[in-house]
């Protein structure tokens, strides 16, 4: 396991994305690693408002001098994201990272991966992307989003998917870009079509998650999927984030998850 | 200069006076490479019951202004799991372990005692008392004064370790249950749990948890739990009590110190910084050498009052 | 979309349910540059009695999280220099005035408002109850039932118009002081006043307040109260409360209403933004307009219950 | 009276004056004036922390374009002060102001005026002596720290009291600088060489403002004392910045002062 720690991080650049989401780039002294599918907990300002920390997806984790650059994706919803808005380049912010488990990247020999991101939901799978594509494995990537403007950093998954020969699917559900509809739609009509997966890997609304788990289990496709629960404490201890397992258990997305596969998750969770 | 950071709880010596409070570090061993347990004063265990526990259906966190409100309804793992899978491995690490116990009858609470007291190396028990009474028609041990007499004496003949009650803000009287407790043969009284709180959801028009009531923690409350701690002190002062609410800076913890408390715990803080706990172990040094202050002991109940 | 802001409070209806609290806007003059009275709800002065008073020695008030502590003593300039040098303006602004009470006995309450009836431009009453009742050994009024009856009927036989009391969220049984005062012939509750609570100075080794004790208020205490207004709302679904307790924004004051309050009052929020008021108008117009909802009225008590 | 308004003010500089102080110069768009002695309540950071305001003395303010530029001077002692230190410039600010009872700086005919400032207890006394200085009004000024390194803004004091001919008189606890000892004793010194000056105006520790009381009221010197109380509102409503007064009422820092006449207050207030 890669060791988790607290890091002091400095935002170097902030890019806007859509007219809702942005990107951070936070850079740390210290060297550290992390999966795709992991998360980083993230005071989003100095001082105690907001008072508990925010769960962020890493969504690209890199080398930069001595220390470490890592990309988030955020969407502005209420206080947090607004605290990221708000801050100024230069100003420092407080980090625990990498948390969680993330995605198994493993493909089956000559079996191809479906990556499948709704909205904001894209970070873990950019970083899938991205180590996919580095590491020479074939994915298509599904990206779904109300309309073109919330389509995120498009070329960037181009180049990713392109890298190992992949599609990038592209779908808003007023048709402004891509194909009209949910992503979840454009999946079926390339399954329908013959594309035949060995694993999925998603991330992105609620909705979007349980169509996704009807449509793989009478397709008895494996998926992993990665949850967002409301977190206190991220790593384990308040017992905060729990969801229905399928033991019956209660299960805590930040240290069982935040990626589960579907058929450890009790099927009520879906309905 | 060197600090002196030990404390008594009673008869408990604790190498410092910082404890993880019940239910926001686990079972001791979650958190080991971001705050060992064993540079704590001790760690109280999540509440543990006979069985394992589901607790309550999620949303089970809601944000406040400075704190946040909970209803994880005891979630737990069962004493028997405990002992075998926890213990052991404090045990080895000689963490000091005070185990919070909490049931919805005498019984429960008797029955994770006994289970307790076939194991080496715990320090102490916690009782949570803010847990309804089933068999006294839903009323919280801990808000009956008679209730809690008889409960904390039933426990009493179930152990001679230290045997501390952890009072519940919401009682009517809270004077009174601590006056019970100490009745029922308490060695000490942790104060306090969770403040009973509602949050709502105003666009879906409904409670944000399923329950609709929780209990709020952090900060915000810290001003209260301090006039508690306070309270029972000066009606009970030869009563060791052990300070909590909102506890987050060294500093803090020297303010419930002064309040009377011979050691405090940790909550919420946990949540926002893993290593609050040793932090605060740290500050707490760090501001009795700035001061002068050659044993924390010295500042337990030493506020000078007008 | 046009929204209607009025609401009912028993027989008296407001233009809107967003009014000062107590002590929070002086005597309703001093911010009319930033927050017109008159724009609000109402405005609910701060504490008079039948004479001056100097109130307590400073310091009188400590920040906490997301909060603050107060202990300024009820300082006033008395009915009389309220009624000659506030009352007019006020009333030429057509400002709705609700006069806050408190005394040390009943008599002190039933001589405020026997000087208040001599006056035009009053809309209501609220009876501060928690104040020492010196002829009955000190305790607050509004922590023994008996006591509030007796208080609220006296002032009852002195007004005929709307009286509120306000409740303290330190009695020992929320509930049965409500129903005391709804006995008595209160026409409405205000709920809550400050949480009773204790700052200490760490370094100086004793309380921050010269009288050790005060009252906490702002977001810290907003999920308590809005639990207690809840709480009052279930057991007297019948009887009109007006929710305080740690609101700032127009969200907050949806909450209140949906909890069962037909009109909120604003507190601290005013120290950090002496508009405050005035912008949870706006808010909670706004809204009520992007939720569809066309009558304020329409969310009172519109919480659902799972 | 000059009207009040709750503004937008944007952290242009910043600027390190000592180990411990530092002056910010905050922007405004709209245009506002004070009084020297005025002071404005400052939402240290955006959220709840803090929780209340600051009050913080005007220690300049100057028109700037279309706006206003308005410095402050501030000594880092704890959450407020420091929110400000580490508020990254081009951040944005909420402003309070002008609040308060400034000082009274008419001067009788031919008479001289002693400005006595101690440590962080400059800033009223700066935009007092930069205001007469423009206005051609004669007066002197008493500057006190622990030590040479807390004189705040020496050069620039030095200036506008030579623009009327007055002297700048420096003291030091340890000797560092200027004359050895505190500053009443300074100016202690002066009056007893002759010096007779109309009023002297002052800010600083109370310590300092008590011996001074005692000294002017032996001399028969009046008194302009700027007070600092904990307040929460600083208009008035709240009564929490209380002292008490000469006539036995308890008058309000916020609003009645921070400026009052020593006369004013109870004698009790300086024992
Ligand atoms: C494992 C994990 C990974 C996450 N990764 C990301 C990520 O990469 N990028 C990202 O932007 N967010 C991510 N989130 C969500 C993030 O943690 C915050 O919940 C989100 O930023 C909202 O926080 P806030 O403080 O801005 O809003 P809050 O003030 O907490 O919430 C404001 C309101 O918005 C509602 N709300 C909360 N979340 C959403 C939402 N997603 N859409 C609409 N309304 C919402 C709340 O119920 C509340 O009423 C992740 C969450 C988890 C658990
Ligand atoms: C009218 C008025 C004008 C003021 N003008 C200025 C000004 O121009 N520049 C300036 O720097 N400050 C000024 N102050 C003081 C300022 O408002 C704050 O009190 C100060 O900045 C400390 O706030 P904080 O949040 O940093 O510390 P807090 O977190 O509020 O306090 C931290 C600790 O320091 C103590 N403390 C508070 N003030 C001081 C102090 N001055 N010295 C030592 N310990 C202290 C507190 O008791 C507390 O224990 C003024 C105050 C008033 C009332
Ligand atoms: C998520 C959570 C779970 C808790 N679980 C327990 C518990 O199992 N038993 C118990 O006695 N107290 C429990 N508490 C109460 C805390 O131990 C503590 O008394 C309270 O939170 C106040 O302290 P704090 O403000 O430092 O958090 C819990 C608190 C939180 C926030
Ligand atoms: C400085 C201050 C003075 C107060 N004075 C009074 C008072 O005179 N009478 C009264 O009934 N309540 C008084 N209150 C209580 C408030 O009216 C209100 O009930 C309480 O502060 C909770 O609301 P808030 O959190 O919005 O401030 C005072 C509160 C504060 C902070
Ligand atoms: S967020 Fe605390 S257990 Fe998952
Ligand atoms: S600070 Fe509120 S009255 Fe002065």
């Amino acid at each position: 396991m890669i060791a988790r720690r607290d890091m002091r991080v400095r935002l170097a650049a902030r890019r806007e994305l859509s007219p809702s989401c942005f990107l951070l780039e936070l850079v740390t002294d210290t060297p550290f690693e992390a999966q795709p599918g992991q998360f980083g907990m993230l005071a989003c300002r100095a001082g105690r408002d907001p008072f508990l920390r925010r769960p962020f997806s890493l969504a690209a984790v890199g080398a930069r001098g001595e220390g470490t650059v890592c990309e988030l994706l955020v969407k502005e919803v209420g206080r947090g994201s607004r605290a990221l808005r708000e801050l100024a380049v230069g100003g420092e912010l407080q980090l625990l990272a990498p948390l969680g488990r993330g995605f198994d990247l493993a493909t089956p020999e000559g079996g191809r991966l479906a990556l499948v991101a709704g909205g904001i939901g894209l970070p873990p799978l950019l970083f899938a992307a991205e180590r996919l594509a580095a590491a020479g494995q074939p994915f298509d990537l599904f990206l779904g989003a109300a309309t073109a403007a919330e389509l995120l950093l498009v070329e960037r998954c181009q180049r990713a998917v392109g890298a190992v020969g992949g599609e990038l699917v592209l779908a808003t559900d007023d048709g402004s870009r891509g194909e009209r509809g949910v992503i979840t739609e454009a999946l079926a009509r390339r399954w329908a079509s013959g594309a035949a997966y060995a694993t999925a890997l998603a991330c992105g609304p609620t909705p979007m998650l349980a169509a996704l788990t009807q449509l793989a289990r009478s397709w008895g496709l494996e998926l992993q999927l990665s949850l967002e629960e409301p977190m206190a404490c991220g790593v384990g201890v308040c017992l905060g984030c729990v969801v229905d397992g399928a033991d019956g258990r209660r299960v805590t997305t930040c240290k069982e998850g935040p990626v589960f596969r579907a058929s450890e998750l009790a099927a009520r969770w879906w309905q | 200069m060197s600090v002196d950071l030990s404390v008594a709880v009673g008869t408990l010596r604790l190498a410092n006076p910082v404890l993880s409070a019940s239910g926001t570090f686990g079972y001791g061993l979650d958190l080991v490479d971001l705050c060992p347990p064993e540079a704590l004063g001790g760690v109280v265990t999540k509440g543990l019951s006979p069985l394992p526990r589901a607790g309550n259906p999620p949303p089970r966190i809601v944000e406040t202004a400075a704190g946040m409100i909970n209803a994880i309804g005891l979630q737990n793992v069962g004493v028997d799991a405990f002992c075998r899978e926890s213990l052991p491995q404090l045990r080895q690490r000689r963490v000091v372990v005070v185990v919070n116990v909490f049931g919805e009858t005498m019984d429960a609470y008797v029955q994770v005692l006994r289970r307790c007291e076939e194991e080496e190396g715990i320090a102490a028990y916690e009782l949570n008392v803010s847990c309804p009474n089933v068999s006294a028609g839903g009323m919280e041990f801990g808000h009956e004064p008679q209730q809690l007499e008889r409960l904390t004496a039933r426990c009493r003949e179930a152990t001679e370790k230290p045997l501390w009650v952890k009072l519940s803000p919401n009682a009517p009287d809270l004077v009174a249950t601590a006056r019970a407790a100490v009745a029922g043969g308490a060695d000490a009284l942790s104060l306090i749990n969770t403040v009973r709180a509602v949050a709502i959801d105003a666009e879906r028009r409904r409670p944000v948890l399923p329950r609709v009531f929780g209990g709020l923690s952090g900060p915000a409350i810290k001003p209260i739990a301090l006039r508690m701690v306070l309270e029972v002190h000066r009606a009970l002062p030869e009563v060791p009590l052990v300070g909590i609410g909102g506890i987050e800076t060294g500093r803090d913890a020297v303010e419930f110190l002064l309040a009377g408390a011979s050691a405090v715990q940790v909550g919420t803080a946990t949540f926002r910084d893993p290593a609050a706990p040793l932090r605060i172990v740290r500050e707490l040094e760090a501001f009795c050498a700035a001061e002068g202050v050659g044993a924390v002991q010295e500042l337990v109940g030493a506020l000078a009052w007008p």
